[in-house]
């Protein structure tokens, strides 16, 4: 990291601004909440002197003391069914789930309490928790260690699902989701942990949830992502400029509870609609986008909507990976199928 | 529970022996104090010579067997759903409820109202969350303690949390989980006991063995001799207690209560008990069990138990046992009236504490069901 | 159950025939598949002697004996896993988890193992398996026993996701998935285990999976819908008959894989589809069927695909649950929304 | 682990007495033969007094250390995927490989290629496999073993299934499920356990303690004394084996397995070793441990020790020792050549063994797929 000035934002903050990969990002932003709340906690597996397996969590042991960054034993029930307990005596633990391949065994605390615990006791307890995992495949990882699922926890009621796309976003969203006061599954894309560098300011202001961003304008198609495949979805909107198609390109960010305002006002505009994401197609989030937009955006509609995902099948090794990912190619073979319908 | 040995990095074998070392050695103690007839097997601890004390638990425990009752009554009535009666198990939960302190956070399962009542819930509310309605667990009276659990262990997880809280914030309180014998087959179960023991966090599992998780006996969830072993695995010390015995269960869950409010880490308690009701009132328990078991069980009845104790040491009378029925009727009563007269919740609340605010995503769906359903709010 | 003729079928088995319950269709098949072949063995909590809190199970570990109807230990990610571990060795475990509310600690093993072991081993080990798990609500049960989460076991590659919505189903279905050489969620609509009898031929044979069942033909509107919500779907086809609306009803039965085809060739005929789940809408299965109409089927759509759902919030205890469940008034409602789209 | 009273029903404690009734005891024991040095502390078993025998032994180990390097070594040089050195544990995978027979089915994780070698797996299949192709576990000559588990503890329940299946079809067969320290934290490792007790299944589980799970030391996983208490809570026995020392793993695991297949029901061995290397290829071990530490443990090398033994016993020569390096060069040389030389698979081959057959459903994009990468099938 390198950080170039220093300053104050609005509400006093120091502010630091440096250009933070989205790695960095996550950890500035967890350092600054450690700094500012001291009911933050971070828990997880090898997060301590290790840092975590990708370095998330680098340092902030050492800062803050193995009391406030805690190494858990081996067991993600128990590592998301303790951020329940922790949450519901008001402390705001941020959990990390190593690899998104290994939150299964938490599930069950997502579905069956975490996300309930409010309505189950009519606001006398509450949630106020994070668990963050990176996810998505492209690091030539070994089997489990590159699947993407988000979809499976959209479908729980009471949860928050936030997915980052850059460093900034990173930073705001991930201070957002400590901020709020429900359970939030924080999903971070390893594929472009180190991918680009950003200007961040570690103002401590958080970006909004429940919201998508328009990261570009255009006139001819919506193309909508999140995650690490909007890298790729932006190279696709690169390219079809080259062809003269003009690409509106939004990142969903906050995939549950989904802001589809944006993206209907976006589609009433261009009539044309591709969705890319990495997960399975069947029952993945895109699937969601499509029906909401079938629902509410159906005359707007010149083109059928398409998506662009990772096939069904199970994601392969390493050998493979890179074709089961939806590629530029493929996204632009998507945009120019949608533009020539008619 | 003793550990011996357990420091076998130092130990090495001599050559030529021929037997193995032995490098950890464990016992389970048992404990009781008033056996089945309510006759002293051992001295009483200095709680037990205070007849007050032993007169409120006797009071406790009628009033979770009550409450008990008419929970089935209503429910057999079309008045309330599903319910899980402690029948036999009654002198556990009077044991766990008095020897916790109001600041201490409890996790139940669905089979212990008792506690709950002990704690200062009320039987009004608890009549509405089983009568199908989670205003009931909103609690007036108590501001910490969990929802009862249904998926079976996956409470136990938060009471480590919830210790780990305390632990962290320096604050002199426990956290008590509550379980039956068949959830210690669940992972969540020994996940949990084994991180309680990492940090030794102050944390109180009692499993309540009665003997069956629906229609599986004791038997078949495990080959261990006893649950309270399981604590071994954890490195914490397990033992069992008399679950009949109101007495025994007070003393024992009182001593690891003060060791954890000290410092000195978690606890198993294995209580043994009997189911004597059927699992639910969906359950018909004579598909799996003989009658004549459960009629041996009559003879190990907690509160008759206490009772034939307490009269021969002539500190309860008939007219003061009268005295407590009475009051506890009428208590009921007036619960009972309180929860039928509760006002049904509006359909729309069912998106008002699903966030802390509601999305923007949500209102148009919640509209539409306020379209549906425009009377009740 | 009230057994009436005795005879045989093309294959030479004994054919009995009953007016049957689902649960009993669900009975007979266990049973009858315990009969014809010994790697079925039956595994779950209180199946044995007990028969299944839903009985779902009676009488058949007295009838096939204890090494057959197993009852397992309180741990359900214990009995899906060992079940894989069964089907690798060639048996065909048939595993119950006794609500859909505690199948959440075995997803791990689902989606980790049980849906892959095929493609991790190219063929050399498989997973000749199946979970049943009674689903949804409408029977006044406690917290956790309500709830409807198909689709988040729809995105699972190499699962497949079949819901009987008659008893006929149930027996066919169910034979088929314990025949399929690969691991099917087979989940029962509890709030229909008892509603209707129906003729069904205890023959052995199975109705095929991965396709939808029309089980009525309509002109105006196609209704599409699956398990327990297939009753209130022909109930408001029937009311809308009296309004001279037309519709088509299908089930859709394999949710994963899914036959779209059926569905597509319905909608070009009618260009008009109402989706109904009792599930939560956002991310429910809903979503991919209406997406791959906005996808497949946009030219033949006169009015948009309408999803009638449980909302997304958490399923109410028993004073609310027919709150949350679609009424026949709301299929109704959208059924004319459709129609007088324009 | 020895077991006495256990048999807590019948007893009553007797009035008046002031201490518990104990109703259960246990002992851990350790086993080892050889000592650090190649020095025998104890009688030899049967097997050992067999030099060829021992032999075999040390070049198992020689051959998984030789692989593991070679391994490591391709992966430095981004000719494999992230890659895990069983480096300092050879003597666990050549004695359990030694002690399973081949229609045993053996459930391993990511660090076991040493038994899967001794299981006739052959080193071309697990370059394969690392090297980021699933027809690396596809085993041309061993059928039923599993393919490596990577999500922790989660192969252990299939191990339980395994084993009832032989069980049920009454084959005298065994399944060894085989973990690390961290994986017995998981509850997939306890529900494991639990449950083979219960059928008293032909199951044993090897716990490999190295010490480490990735950065977390052993005893910040559990404040048990020994892993091998933890089958206390499941009823079995359990024990602690030296890992380093070959000629104890074998013994140790080779009575387990008979007394599984025999009918006596599982066991849980847990071998002491050490993590020598790095946790994987992407891991940096100097962050989190010393280097005085693991330099301590070369002490301990379970290779050198065998190694000692035998040339003290005469029964290996400088030339032998040569020869057998050479023979093992040669095979791992012909390995990787092969590894390198497999052609790609298809990227159509993603939709191959998704099911026993392709479902409708699926076609489409399976030619969606063929249609972006049309030339590799
Ligand atoms: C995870 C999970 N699986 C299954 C069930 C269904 N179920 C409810 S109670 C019960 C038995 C529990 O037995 P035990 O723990 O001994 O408690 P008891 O009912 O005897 O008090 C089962 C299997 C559940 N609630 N949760
Ligand atoms: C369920 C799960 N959680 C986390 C991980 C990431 N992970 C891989 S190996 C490992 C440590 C395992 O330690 P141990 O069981 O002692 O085995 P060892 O690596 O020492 O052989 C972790 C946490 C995983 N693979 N699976
Ligand atoms: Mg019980
Ligand atoms: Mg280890």
């Amino acid at each position: 990291m390198r950080w170039h000035r220093n300053a104050m934002n609005a509400s006093g903050n120091i502010l630091m601004t440096a250009e933070l990969t989205l790695l960095e990002a996550v950890n500035t932003a967890l350092a600054r909440a450690l700094e500012d709340d001291e009911d933050v906690v971070l828990l997880g597996e090898d997060i301590g002197v290790n840092g975590g397996v990708f370095r998330a969590t680098a340092g902030l042991q050492q800062r803050f003391g193995s009391q406030r960054v805690v190494d858990a034993p081996l067991a993600e029930g128990l590592i998301v069914g303790m951020a329940v307990g922790m949450a519901a005596q008001g402390l705001k633990p941020v959990a990390e789930i190593q690899f998104m391949g290994f939150i299964y065994p938490a599930i069950d605390q997502f579905i069956n309490h975490a996300a309930r615990l409010r309505t189950r006791t009519r606001g006398r307890l509450s949630c106020p928790m994070v668990v963050r995992a990176p996810f998505g495949g492209g690091i030539r990882a070994p089997e489990h260690h590159s699947e993407s699922t988000e979809s499976m926890f959209a479908h729980i009621p009471g949860l928050r699902v936030v997915i980052p796309s850059s460093p900034e976003r990173a930073y705001g969203l991930l201070l957002a989701a400590i901020h709020d006061p429900d359970p939030v599954l924080f999903l971070e894309p390893k594929r472009i942990y180190r991918l680009i560098r950003q200007q961040v300011d570690d103002d401590g202001d958080p970006l909004p949830l429940d919201v998508c961003f328009t990261l570009r304008e255009g006139s001819d198609v919506t193309l909508v992502s999140w995650g690490a495949m909007l890298h790729e979805t932006q190279l696709a909107a690169d390219r079809m400029r080259d062809e003269n198609i003009s690409c509106e390109v939004i990142d969903v960010a906050t995939v549950k509870p989904l802001d589809i305002a944006t993206i209907l006002e976006s589609v009433a505009r261009t009539g044309r609609c591709v969705i890319v994401h990495e997960a399975a197609r069947t029952a993945g989030f895109g699937a969601e986008i499509a029906a909401q937009l079938a629902e509410h955006g159906l005359l707007s509609l010149f083109a059928p909507i398409r998506r662009v995902t990772g096939p069904d099948t199970v994601m392969p090794l390493l050998k493979l990976e890179d074709r089961y990912l939806p590629s530029v190619a493929r996204i632009c073979h998507a945009i120019r199928q949608t533009m020539e319908f008619s | 529970m003793f550990m011996r040995g357990g420091n076998y990095r130092g130990r090495q074998p001599q050559p030529g022996i021929q037997v193995m070392t032995t490098v950890a050695s464990f016992e389970i103690a048992y404990h009781q104090y008033l056996d089945a007839n309510g006759v002293t097997v051992r001295d009483m601890p200095g709680f037990a010579h205070d007849a007050a004390r032993l007169l409120e638990l006797y009071r406790s425990m009628l009033r979770t067997r009550l409450f008990d009752r008419k929970a089935v009554a209503l429910q057999r009535t079309g008045q309330m759903g599903t319910y899980a009666s402690s029948l036999g198990q009654e002198a556990t939960a009077a044991g766990v409820g008095a020897a916790m302190r109001s600041e201490d956070v409890f996790l139940p399962t669905y089979r212990e109202q008792g506690v709950y009542l002990a704690r200062g819930v009320s039987m009004a509310e608890l009549l509405l969350y089983w009568g199908g309605d989670e205003r009931g667990m909103a609690f007036a009276d108590v501001s910490d303690d969990f929802p009862v659990a249904i998926p079976i262990a996956t409470h136990l997880p938060h009471a480590v949390g919830v210790a780990w809280a305390f632990q962290y914030r320096k604050q002199a309180r426990v956290a008590v989980g509550m379980c039956g014998d068949g959830a210690t087959s669940k992972g969540d179960f020994y996940e949990a006991i084994n991180a309680a023991g990492v940090w030794q966090l102050p944390c109180v599992f009692v499993v309540v063995n009665n003997g069956w998780a629906i229609s599986m006996p004791r038997a078949q969830q495990s080959r261990c001799e006893t649950l309270a072993q399981k604590a071994i695995a954890a490195g914490i010390p397990g033992e069992q207690v008399d679950g009949n015995d109101v007495i025994a269960v007070l003393d024992r869950v009182g001593a690891a209560l003060e060791r954890a409010r000290s410092g000195g880490g978690p606890t198993l308690v294995e209580t043994l008990s009997y189911r004597v009701s059927d699992h639910t009132t969906a359950d018909d328990a004579t598909r799996y069990r003989s009658e004549a078991e459960v009629r041996a069980q009559a003879a190990r009845d907690p509160i008759d138990r206490l009772r034939r104790y307490l009269v021969k040491a002539g500190a309860l009378s008939e007219t003061a046992e009268a005295d407590i029925k009475r009051e506890l009727e009428l208590e009921l009563e007036s619960a009972v009236a309180e929860y039928l007269a509760t006002p049904p919740r509006g359909t729309g609340t069912m998106f008002d504490c699903l966030y802390a605010a509601l999305p923007d995503a949500l209102a148009p769906q919640r509209d539409e069901c306020l379209r549906e359903y425009p009377d009740d709010g």
